[in-house]
């Protein structure tokens, strides 16, 4: 990763040079990098594909969101207590969920999710039902520090966020618990044999990538000012997923590409084009011929490729001399 | 009380009788082959004992305790650790993550810490260790998946190794691989072995191998056991070479 | 550290300054040049239907009035943004526009909560919205923020048509059947409430989910109970989908079917079996009035069709708009404002007033049942009696009555 | 209407609808059990039904050839994506084909809008249809018995050709074995390709005779496509019967929710699902893992 400091060098100075515009899109971006990467955690490292991963972002942003409007919080307390509330959630649904792996275990979580939107939508007194909760602040700190309340504060609030989470998601999946998660995804018996217990490692690695999400989606509510039942729409989660296979599953910096791409070629496609979707369409079917491994993957097939040709050369100079 | 001893062991698939009452027992430090021709039933007494098959009737004690039922992670647990004969590592971690995920299975800490760099530090090194014994060390970043078939070999008993245990099962450890590799790996096995009082039961078609490090081999032939002694005795036996050599003999 | 923090603080200076700076770089752009306006709608998705029609008034507005010099020799220009109708997607969108686009007016947003996500920018933003399709109520009672105006009718007035029109019947039973979310349930509400004022008996009542396919459980409950009058708050496709189904079951036969939405859109598709259904057209394209007939003269030499409810709302949304241009003369987002509040025009619905207090336009409300018309190879809504202004509008920011 | 009639309505009703979700799941069933791969653009092809019989019976005047048009439209545009593109992806993962499909999903959807414009699209009944059927003095719209007894037929002879056909005995090997059905010198390939295209043309079939009930509108394949996989879920991926029974556990679930609990009915269906895959991972008919 010799790239990751002078990237985060430049997004942290982007604000001071691009327009306002600008600074919002890169933060809506970075919030669904945010998201596309928790995915990413279960999806490339477990192996659990999720079709319900809008319902930890929705509950993320609805509890943010009651925590910022009702509870008066400042924005960072706001974003910790979604955080620690979709942690405690997806600890009993995770259990359920991992009793079941493969499809089954995808359609469960859609399933959950669908009774999570199905909850917001009808829980009118609460959630606001399908008009959402709007025009909510960003509630000063404490000490009325007021710095994440501008645009290029909740920008560098954000950033500081991703950055993080994304470090520390790298360290994760090296971790011991990382490696194990692994294991389990390429031999199941293999990692029982030698003393692991996959079912505990699926929940481990289900609970860490939703409460990841329940971050990312705490900083949209943050970010937009608004939460609708929208958020845990299960097209949401369909996008979320097409980001981490779209970018490469299994890299989280590739994911995070695909988001990217995914938010700003769906913008400045829409632009210029009424029929964006069908050119987005025929963008993922292209890439899913060409690059097997996702965006990400096309820069190590390039890499092995030059490692193929170099040992080429060795041998031939070998066999020559 | 020897560390391992079966009793009886008798596996039936339906009329089909494929071990019938063998017994064996491996003392610590032991090395004890199990030998025979093709079906003769190795293979099975091998899955009887790690548990990965079902026995139809005898009895299994391992460090003086039954083990019948226990599924693979207990005896892991209780210190019987094994090797496959087809090569099961996790292909795209690296060699040194794969040995240090036998390492870290051992721990004590079974909660699975999240971030702790202390185990993370130890473990590395332990399992760099490992890699050192089996002279694998300038690949511990490599794939695993991308090893040659011989260190791919060598990293399955490096992790097998590295969870300590009092008996190893190897299953056919050189399958596969070349005079010279197998050469190797016989010597790095016997320099394993030699001061530790860990017991081995192997598995291995090629005698070589068998007489290079057993100190005592069990024959079996049709599922029953026809000679157990010291590798002298064994090879001298008329039972046995009837049953190499005839078979080969047919084969030929 | 202390570097981050001095750049905070001067980009919080910057920010405050870039609101400002619009509404005086505004004016001055919009004299040289065109007006331009921005229309984030649905053009594929759910919504593309109504996206349509936003986009078919706006194009066909756009040629008119630049055919006629534009306004005060300003061309008018649309800018179309797709939202897909997601209030994230519309809030980047308007964003874009308004920020990066300079334009500072926005109209043919979809769904309420896209305007409702988007409503308390505005301030911030400088930036007026003219609503012409959300119907929610609270749009100009509790969410009221002074830089949006509501120019076509909202639901609670639709609501109230329909309560005071069976005020003269003699029909007693009441079922009602609408879509379970805001706009739907506040609908119901507001019905049920005002038919109980008027001694009559709502004896049922059915909520279905959003995209909801098979209606015949709704249906043969409805039969079971049998009411007099079938009130229906559904739009979009699942109003047609049920329309389609009741007609399948006859239900006209044994009771009144009226609906709160009457638009083309959805009983194009039905043909024949749309004939007889009553219900609220909010925009008439028969509407004898000076304006439509020219409107409807316009749209019909365009796109050979008569114009379907929306294409009549965000016609009259853009004469309201160019009319206060016109006065402020300027399209200055305070001065518009300005000239808007109060203000008093002759529309395809007759003579409009947006009342200053809420921002919501005072219009007559047509009750209207579907029939053959000669000219129009479909059946249509034709205007059966009209509700005056002071008769539908509820109170200032009140969404009830 | 008396309680014993609504009895017999809502039983109808399941039955009718219980119809409509088994064309639409019986093809995404078929296709995963043999190519082991989740079709996100089933959705689409039951909306490319949709729209290519709308079109096709507004041409020649015709109800009865929009039956036709849509199962051979739709078999033919799956046919073409299935040899074009998922052929060369049968060694990837099962991400590769959730990407292609719902990037060919996102085409079709859109050149659908394109071609046809985003406003509702109807198909006149012929007038045998349009009609009502009396029970007592209650009116049941004709249509709905119809799709019954298209249902049962088409139910019928596909389980006959399961089941006593060569055919269906090769697609039941490549679902149990692909690699050893190919090694007795079966054109595995041949017979996917065959099976994807019949499973194209029930979803365009179901798209289309969907259509009279809730119109042909942009967004109906994402609506389906939902419905269709928890209902494949239910009864056992890639099982026939599972797929049948599914649909007529989800349509009786629906039904009767809808009219004693309707405010339940939103969740009921996943409720249902949660149920069933917790207790039985693999569906009420599939392999259990």
């Amino acid at each position: 990763m010799k790239y990751a400091f002078p990237l985060f060098s430049v997004l942290a100075l982007a604000p001071l040079v691009l327009p306002g515009f600008h600074v919002t899109l890169l933060t809506e971006i970075l919030i669904f990098a945010l998201f596309a990467m928790s995915l990413d955690v279960q999806v490339g490292y477990a192996r659990m594909f999720s079709f319900g991963h809008a319902a930890p972002y929705g509950v993320g942003a609805y509890v943010a969101a009651f925590a910022l409007s009702s509870g008066n919080l400042p924005l960072p307390g706001a974003v910790l207590v979604a955080v620690i509330a979709v942690f405690i959630l997806a600890i009993p649904i995770g259990w359920l969920c991992t009793r079941a792996s493969g499809v089954a275990f995808a359609m469960l979580t859609l399933a959950f999710a669908q009774l999570a939107h199905a909850v917001i939508f009808k829980w009118n007194g609460l959630t606001g039902g399908s008009d959402g909760i709007s025009g909510l602040l960003r509630n000063h700190g404490p000490w009325g520090f007021a710095g994440l309340e501008s645009r290029q504060g909740y920008y560098w609030f954000t950033l500081a966020i991703v950055v993080g989470s994304a470090f520390l998601a790298s360290k994760f999946v090296r971790s011991p618990m990382g490696t194990a998660i692994v294991a389990v995804r390429e031999n199941e018996k293999r990692a029982v044999a030698i003393g692991y217990e996959p079912r505990r490692l699926r929940l481990a690695a289900f609970v860490i990538s939703n409460t990841w999400a329940g971050l990312a989606g705490a900083l949209h509510a943050g970010f937009l000012l608004f939460v609708s039942p929208e958020l845990l729409h299960w097209t949401l989660s369909g996008y979320v997923i097409v980001a981490v296979v779209l970018g490469g599953a299994g890299t989280l910096i590739g994911p995070m590409i695909g988001a990217t791409l995914m938010v700003v070629g769906g913008h400045q496609l829409s632009a210029v084009a009424d029929s964006w979707p069908l050119f987005m369409g025929l963008l993922f079917i292209v890439v899913v011929v060409a690059a097997p491994n996702g965006l990400w993957g096309i820069k190590s097939s390039i890499a092995n490729a030059i490692a193929v040709r170099k040992a080429g050369r060795l041998e031939v100079d070998h066999v020559a001399s | 009380m020897s560390l391992l001893e079966c009793r009886g062991l008798t596996k039936k698939w339906g009329a089909l009788v494929a071990v019938s009452k063998v017994d064996i027992a491996v003392s610590a430090g032991e090395v004890v082959a199990l030998i025979g021709p093709n079906g003769a039933g190795k293979s099975t007494v091998f899955d009887l004992i790690a548990g990965t098959t079902q026995k139809t009737s005898g009895t299994v004690a391992f460090r003086n305790e039954h083990v019948e039922g226990l599924s693979a992670a207990a005896l892991t647990r209780r210190g019987m650790g094994r090797t496959y004969q087809i090569t099961s590592l996790f292909p795209s971690l690296t060699v040194l993550e794969n040995v240090r995920l036998a390492v870290q299975s051992c721990e004590p800490r079974r909660a699975y810490p999240l971030f702790s760099r202390l185990l993370l530090e130890r473990t590395t090194e332990e399992a760099l260790k490992w890699l050192h014994r089996v002279r694998l060390r300038e690949h511990a970043n490599t794939l695993a998946g991308l090893l040659s078939h011989g260190d791919q070999r060598l990293t399955e008993i490096a992790v097998a190794l590295a969870m300590n245990p009092k008996l190893l099962l190897l299953d056919e450890p050189t399958q596969g691989m070349s005079v010279e590799e197998t050469r190797g790996t016989v010597e790095l096995l016997k320099s394993l072995l030699k001061d530790t009082d860990m017991a081995v039961l192997l598995v291995e078609h090629d005698l070589e191998v068998v007489f290079g490090l057993a100190h005592r081999i069990v024959v079996l032939d049709r599922g029953r056991k026809i000679a157990d002694g010291l590798p002298a005795a064994v090879r001298a036996d008329p039972g046995v070479q009837q049953a190499y050599l005839g078979a080969g003999h047919v084969a030929h | 550290m202390s570097v981050t923090r001095r750049s905070l603080l001067t980009n919080a200076a910057m920010i405050s300054a870039g609101a400002v700076l619009p509404s005086l770089a505004n004016p001055a752009k919009a004299q040289a040049n065109a007006i331009r306006i921005g229309v984030p709608t649905g053009i594929t998705g759910n919504w593309a239907a109504l996206g349509q029609q936003i986009q078919r008034a706006c194009r066909l507005y756009a040629k008119t009035i630049n055919a006629k010099g534009g306004i005060d020799g300003h061309s008018v220009e649309f800018v179309y943004e797709d939202t897909q109708g997601d209030p994230a997607a519309c809030m980047r969108k308007t964003t874009d526009l308004i920020e990066r686009g300079g334009i500072n007016l926005i109209t043919g947003i979809i769904s309420s909560p896209e305007s409702l996500a988007v409503m308390p920018r505005l301030n911030d933003w400088n930036a007026l919205y003219l609503a012409t399709i959300s119907g929610a109520g609270s749009l100009t009672a509790a969410n009221f923020v002074p830089n949006v105006f509501r120019t076509c009718t909202s639901g609670p007035m639709r609501a109230k048509t329909i309560a005071d029109w069976i005020a003269d019947s003699s029909k007693k039973r009441f079922f009602s059947i609408a879509q379970d979310y805001a706009w739907g349930k506040s609908s119901v509400a507001t019905f049920e409430k005002l038919i109980t004022d008027l001694k009559k008996e709502p004896v049922g009542q059915v909520l279905s989910p959003l995209g909801t396919k098979d209606y015949s459980s709704y249906i043969a409950r409805i039969r079971e109970t049998n009411p007099e009058v079938l009130y229906i708050a559904m739009a979009g496709d699942d109003a047609t989908a049920f329309l389609k189904q009741a007609a399948q079951y006859r239900l006209a036969d044994r009771m009144q079917l009226v609906t709160e939405v009457l638009d083309i859109v959805n009983i194009k598709p039905l043909a024949d079996a749309s004939v007889g259904l009553y219900g609220v057209s909010q925009y008439n394209f028969a509407y004898d009035a000076p304006g439509n007939a020219e409107f409807v003269r316009l749209f019909k030499a365009e796109y050979n069709e008569i114009p379907d409810t929306f294409e009549g709302e965000q016609w009259q949304a853009l004469e309201f708009l160019a009319e206060a241009i016109r006065r402020a003369k300027s399209t200055d987002t305070a001065a518009v404002r300005g000239a808007l509040e109060g203000m008093e025009i002759d529309s395809v619905k007759g003579r409009v007033k947006m009342r200053a207090c809420d921002h919501q336009a005072e219009q007559q409300v047509f009750v209207a049942q579907v029939g053959k018309t000669e000219g129009v190879p479909y059946p249509v809504p034709k205007i059966i009696k009209a509700y005056p202004a002071e008769a539908v509008v509820p109170g200032c920011r009140k969404d009830s009555y | 209407m008396g309680s014993s009639q609504v009895w017999l309505n809502l039983t109808l009703n399941t039955l009718a609808l219980a119809s409509l979700l088994a064309m639409l799941t019986i093809g995404l069933t078929l296709i995963f059990g043999i190519m082991r791969i989740m079709n996100f653009a089933h959705g689409a092809l039951y909306m490319l039904g949709a729209y290519s019989g709308i079109a096709a019976a507004q041409l020649l005047g015709n109800f009865w050839i929009g039956l036709l048009a849509a199962p051979l439209a739709a078999a033919a545009f799956g046919s073409i994506f299935e040899y074009t593109l998922l052929r060369r992806l049968y060694r990837r993962d099962g991400g590769s084909f959730l990407l292609v499909t719902f990037g060919l999903s996102l085409v079709l959807t859109e050149a659908i809008r394109l071609i046809f414009g985003p406003n509702t699209r109807d198909v006149d009944l012929p007038s045998v249809l349009s009609g009502v059927v009396w029970f007592g003095d209650e009116p049941y719209p004709a249509y709905r018995i119809f799709l019954i007894a298209l249902g049962i037929v088409v139910l019928a002879s596909l389980a006959f050709v399961f089941l006593r056909t060569r055919l269906g005995l090769l697609i039941r090997a490549i679902a149990q074995n692909a690699e050893m059905t190919h090694a007795l010198g079966i054109d595995v390939q041949l017979i996917r390709s065959l099976t994807f295209a019949v499973g194209c043309a029930f979803a365009g079939l179901g798209g289309y005779l969907a259509v009279p009930l809730i119109t042909g509108y942009i967004g109906m394949g994402g609506a389906a496509i939902i419905d269709a996989f928890v209902i494949v879920m239910i009864g056992g991926m890639g099982s026939f019967f599972g797929s049948a029974a599914g649909s007529l556990l989800v349509a009786l679930t629906q039904t009767f929710g809808n009219y004693y609990l309707p405010d339940f009915a939103l969740v009921a269906t996943y409720l249902l699902m949660i149920c069933v895959l917790l207790c039985r991972p693999g569906g009420l008919f599939g392999e259990q893992e």
